[in-house]
């Protein structure tokens, strides 16, 4: 059964950052258009909330989505299994959130 | 590589797992840059500065054609297995592959 | 032709799991050949310690599948003119299984695995009790007819990575099986069936890279058989919160 | 040699041999009606359900579900077609219980049949039947059986022993009742002896001694020499059943042989000779359309005229039905054609006749007892519900009848049995040097005698027979059968050596060959199957008389035994008066 729960957060995931992927690759070929500064990003991003959730969100799903799949491939590739798969890939979700959750909230926050 | 590897479904399946874990790699570089931006930003610019080499541009270009292709290649994998079958789905591979292409051709060429 | 066109050059993989070694034999070709005719010669021969398993000799029973030049193939019905290669061939044991000895292969997994998939029928009704009536075209039935003829030959499953790669995947013909039941309006329990695929190594498992509907010697599509597993896990997960 | 303490030894109750439809439903018969555990175990020398001829089945499985037909027009048919040789009441169970099982199948054993439109089970009529009585899943029918009933088999709590054949059945110490069955697990060459308290046989005969043959590699006559040896008396065995339309592909590829669908003739399909020309009709006014034996030894005629080298036997031809017609009608044959590089929709495909079926087998009674205790024999192996004819869709029902019927007989037997038996130590150690002897010779190729032997029960003991010709075949036979003792094979590396095998299939071949030769000299006059060109007439039909053959020490003693008309006379019938002769629609 867990390889069906993550099979089915893996797909929600992935719909659920479909139209993000969309979003951010809009905004970034709209960017460069400009050429890239942190000042023009920040300017843009810093204290929105829309912002805050759009890229908070992708974190959540992406962290989530990609720690699954890693998980996956280790299994597979590795033969890495039971207990230490799961807790490598809790370590690789807990990773990423943390990563991401400090990129979000640098560029949005402050 | 072993013959019973290379059709076009299976090219597609490695093509989106090396994809995701390409992304999966490039993503913590991306989180990483980001979260310099407030705490050194000078040292954000200088690194901005630096994606106006070719080879940067290239790498550029790499990570949104696999976001591209590895968003593409999920999507057509999940209507393949949710949405009832029926049309071939070598065509939907390919298609993924395709509009995938010109997407990040766009933004490339934005870029430049 | 030539004296070397009307030689084969075979390279047999021989011995146990482990202890895989190969061999090389001349074997003269002829017009109508099959691979299985070419390994039955160099047993009957050259070397009479080889090893290799086929019964029916007519694709019916799914005995003799072999890898053929790197590929899962029946070798009984497998023209030596479709995969010969500058007159060589190399003839392994079926993939992803043990290896019993030389060209024969341990099935005892893959059926473990079928009947672990709940692939055998549950009856609603007895031997007293009339015959079902099932309209032959219907939809359903037409799911169900899809992969009925499936001879249990393992070739998908020694094409797919997948089972390659994780030991506990139930693979592409006990899959496929379970969803012709799960269609089959005389078989009860649809939801033992679903529930037995989605445990660990079960349908989830599959990553779609088709080399099973490929390589199937009868047509069948065990790809679009998982497909449709998934897609009715994933609705009864919804339907069963309701 | 092999010592007894190399023996593995092993105890079960019931202890089933072989895994077609005669064995894969004893076991399930056999656990529904066995007491609370009771062990059952089931060996077969392949794999489970993928091996033996009820696989192979295509046409389809005869049962009698009204729209006008009825247990004993099938019954009538049977016997008209068995030529007044099969035993009635082992006939009349098959068609009453063909009934039950075909609902068994489909209801709980969980096979699908094809339908009609209305959803009802389609039904069609073989040659030789006056009904549209024939079930079947399109022309793979016994992959649907035999898969189906696989499955229940793998998913309940029996002994599975693969790969492990047969080799001696051995009597208790006092001869009185079986007491196991000897076998080499052939993965490890290993000798194991399984006691059991009632053992069945269904490892489906199979006439592979001739040149030409249709049935798995597997089969070959194990069963009836094992029988033989165990002084049973075997019944008709000079009844060899030749399908009329083999695949001939040359010598040198398993594929010669197998059969090309009776239903090619039935849409029109035309047998030409080696000119070009049709002939059937020279010998029957419903040409191709004729039964079974009959083309047969049309064809078989057709090449003895013919003295082409290069040309052996005739071809059939489908393509003036329209290649496309063809190809939508016969996908499976025509696929399975194309994959040996043959063209049957367009081109024309060269076809001789091949050994089919063996009606003979050990005498049985009607719930599948032989006269030594405990031991059980059904399907192909038993002898008596065919006669000298077995009809097309007979054969899947009497298997899957007799060994349903051996299951539950089985299971109340063992009620009355209290222990395992000791076996008889000296015919233990005589069945393994008989099985080692060819180590003690200098290895040899087995292929080219059993080469030998196919020709010569091709030639002598096939399609038509002469005294001449039979007796030429047993000097034969006899010469081949002492080269073999001969011909050794090396003992160096016992697991799966298929050569050991080989040859004990072709000692096993040899030993029936011998009794089909001296019972097809024993029956001077031809019936169904059997043809003398020496004793053409059928004989008087009040008079029949079936074969019985029986070891006597070194030699095999045939004897002829009245027919009993247990439940119809020659030249009478069973259906009521005004019943019409056929119910099949003239094509
Ligand atoms: C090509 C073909 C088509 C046919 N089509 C039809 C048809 O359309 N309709 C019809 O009614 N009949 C048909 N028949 C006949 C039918 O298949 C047989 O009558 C029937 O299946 C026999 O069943 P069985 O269980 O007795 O034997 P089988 O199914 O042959 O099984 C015998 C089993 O015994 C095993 N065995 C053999 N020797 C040993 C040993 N020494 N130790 C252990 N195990 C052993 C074998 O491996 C096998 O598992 C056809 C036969 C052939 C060959
Ligand atoms: C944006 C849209 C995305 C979609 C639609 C998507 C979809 C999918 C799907 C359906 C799978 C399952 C593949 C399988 O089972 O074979 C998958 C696997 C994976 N994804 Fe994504 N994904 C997306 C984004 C990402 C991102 C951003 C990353 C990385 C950070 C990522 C990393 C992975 C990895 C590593 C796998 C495992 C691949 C495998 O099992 O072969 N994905 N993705
Ligand atoms: S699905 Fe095809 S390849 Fe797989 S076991 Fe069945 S017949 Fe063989
Ligand atoms: S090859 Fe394997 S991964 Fe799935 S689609 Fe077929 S089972
Ligand atoms: S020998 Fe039966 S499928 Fe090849």
């Amino acid at each position: 059964m867990l390889e069906f729960r993550l099979y089915m957060a893996q797909r929600l995931t992935a719909l659920l950052m479909a139209p993000l992927v969309f979003g951010h690759i809009a905004v970034m070929i709209y960017a460069v258009q400009g050429g890239l500064s942190a000042a023009e990003i920040l300017g843009r991003t810093q204290g929105s909330v829309f912002w805050f959730l759009f890229y908070g969100t992708f974190v959540f799903a992406v962290s989530i989505h990609a720690s699954i799949g890693l998980r996956t491939i280790l299994h597979e590739w590795s033969g890495l299994k039971g207990g230490l798969l799961n807790a490598v890939a809790a370590l690789i979700c807990a990773a990423l959130l943390a990563l991401g959750g400090r990129a979000v909230m640098a560029v949005t926050l402050l | 590589m072993r013959p019973e590897r290379t059709h076009p479904l299976w090219l597609a399946y490695m093509l989106h797992r090396w994809s995701g874990i390409g992304l999966a790699l490039f993503l913590p570089v991306h989180f990483w840059m980001l979260a310099l931006a407030i705490t050194d930003a000078a040292q954000f610019d200088a690194f901005i500065a630096i994606t106006d080499l070719v080879i940067v541009k290239l790498a550029e270009f790499g990570l949104v054609f696999l976001l591209a292709v590895h968003m593409f290649g999920g999507l057509r994998l999940m209507a393949l297995e949710w949405l009832p079958w029926s049309a071939p789905q070598k065509t939907l591979a390919a298609g993924a592959v395709g509009i995938a292409f010109f997407i990040s051709g766009t933004f490339f060429l934005q870029a430049v | 032709m030539d004296q070397k066109d009307n030689t084969l050059k075979v390279t047999v993989s021989r011995g146990t799991s482990g202890e895989q070694f190969e061999q090389e034999f001349e074997v003269p070709a002829y017009e109508n050949q099959t691979v299985l005719d070419v390994v039955s010669w160099i047993q009957q021969n050259s070397d009479p310690t080889l090893s290799y398993r086929f019964a029916c000799r007519v694709g019916m029973c799914g005995s003799c599948a072999m890898m053929v030049n790197g590929e899962p193939r029946w070798t009984c019905r497998t023209h030596v003119k479709k995969v010969v290669r500058k007159n060589t061939l190399s003839i392994a044991p079926l993939r992803n299984l043990p290896v019993v000895k030389d060209l024969a292969a341990d099935m005892t997994p893959f059926f473990d695995k079928w009947v672990d998939a709940e692939g055998y029928h549950h009856p609603t009704r007895t031997r007293h009790d009339p015959m079902q009536e099932v309209t032959p075209n219907d939809e359903e039935r037409n799911r169900a007819n899809a992969g009925i003829e499936c001879i249990n030959c393992a070739v998908c499953y020694a094409a797919c990575d997948t089972v390659a790669n994780n030991d506990a995947y139930l693979g592409p013909a006990a899959l496929q099986r379970a969803w012709t039941l799960y269609n089959d309006q005389k078989n009860e329990n649809g939801q033992a069936i679903l529930d037995a695929v989605s445990r660990d190594g079960g349908c989830h498992s599959c990553h779609s890279m088709g080399s099973c509907s490929l390589y199937c010697p009868n047509e069948l599509d065990p790809m679009s058989a998982i497909a449709g597993l998934k897609r009715e896990t994933a609705k009864n997960l919804f339907r069963r919160r309701r | 040699m092999v010592s007894g303490s190399e023996i593995e030894r092993h105890d079960t109750d019931i202890l089933i041999l072989g895994t077609g439809g005669a064995g894969l439903f004893a076991a399930l018969h056999a656990q529904q009606s066995a007491p609370e555990g009771t062990r059952i175990t089931i060996a077969v020398k392949g794999l489970i359900g993928k091996c033996g001829c009820t696989r192979m089945v295509q046409g389809g499985y005869n049962v009698a579900l009204g729209g006008g037909d009825t247990v004993e027009r099938h019954f009538m048919d049977t016997i008209n077609g068995g030529k007044w040789l099969p035993n009635q009441d082992m006939a009349w169970r098959l068609c009453k219980e063909a009934v039950v099982r075909i609902h068994e199948l489909e209801n709980e054993i969980g096979c699908f049949f094809d339908r009609n439109e209305d959803g009802t089970l389609h039904q069609k009529a073989f040659a030789g039947q006056t009904a549209d009585r024939t079930v079947h899943k399109g022309d793979l029918t016994g992959i649907e059986i035999i898969n189906r009933l696989m499955e229940q088999v793998l998913a309940r709590p029996v002994e599975k022993l693969e790969e492990h054949r047969a080799i001696g059945l051995i009597p208790s110490r006092d001869g009185a009742a079986i007491s196991g069955v000897l076998m080499i697990d052939m993965r490890s060459g290993k000798f194991r002896f399984v006691r059991a308290k009632t053992v069945l046989m269904a490892t489906g005969g199979g006439p592979t001694m001739y040149k030409y043959h249709t049935p798995s590699g597997d089969k070959t006559m194990d069963g009836l020499a094992m029988a033989l040896r165990a002084g049973l008396p075997l019944r008709d065995m000079e009844m060899v059943q030749f399908h009329p339309t083999g695949l001939l592909a040359g010598e040198h590829t398993r594929m010669t042989g197998t059969v090309l669908e009776e239903g090619l003739r039935g849409a029109g399909g035309q047998l030409v000779n080696h000119a070009g020309n049709r002939f059937m009709f020279d010998y029957d006014d419903k040409g191709e359309r004729a039964t079974r034996d009959v083309v047969s030894r049309g064809i078989f005629a057709e090449m003895r005229k013919n003295n082409d080298p290069t040309q052996e036997g005739v071809f059939i031809s489908m393509g003036h039905l329209g290649p496309d017609n063809v190809r939508k009608k016969f996908k499976g044959m025509v696929k399975r054609c194309e994959d040996c590089g043959f063209d049957l929709a367009a081109g024309k495909v060269e076809v001789v006749p091949t050994a089919h079926y063996f009606m003979g087998g050990v005498v049985v009674d009607v719930d599948t007892r032989t006269s030594l205790e405990g031991l059980y024999v059904a399907g192909e192996d038993a002898g008596g519900a065919h006669g000298s004819n077995r009809l097309g869709g007979n054969g899947v029902a009497n298997s899957t009848v007799y060994g349903g019927i051996a299951g539950d007989i089985m299971g109340a037997d063992i009620r009355n049995m209290a222990s395992l038996r000791e076996p008889d130590e000296t015919v233990l150690a005589s069945e393994i040097s008989r099985a080692v002897h060819p180590f003690s010779r200098e290895p040899g190729l087995v292929l080219p005698l059993r080469k030998e032997l196919q020709e010569a029960m091709w030639e002598d003991v096939g399609v038509m027979r002469t005294a001449t010709g039979m007796n030429r075949g047993l000097a034969k036979i006899a010469d081949i059968s002492d080269r073999l003792m001969e011909t050794g094979v090396s003992g160096d590396n016992l697991a799966f050596n298929l050569t050991w095998h080989d040859w004990l299939n072709l000692r096993s071949l040899c030993d029936v060959s011998q009794v089909i030769a001296q019972a097809g000299m024993a029956r001077e006059n031809s019936r169904g199957a059997h043809y003398r060109e020496d004793f053409p007439d059928a004989g008087d039909m009040a008079d029949s008389y079936f074969t019985q053959a029986r070891q006597t020490g070194d030699g095999v003693e045939v004897t002829r035994e009245p027919v009993q008309f247990t439940i119809v006379k020659p030249g009478e019938t069973i259906l009521p008066k005004d019943e019409p002769e056929t119910l099949v629609a003239a094509e």
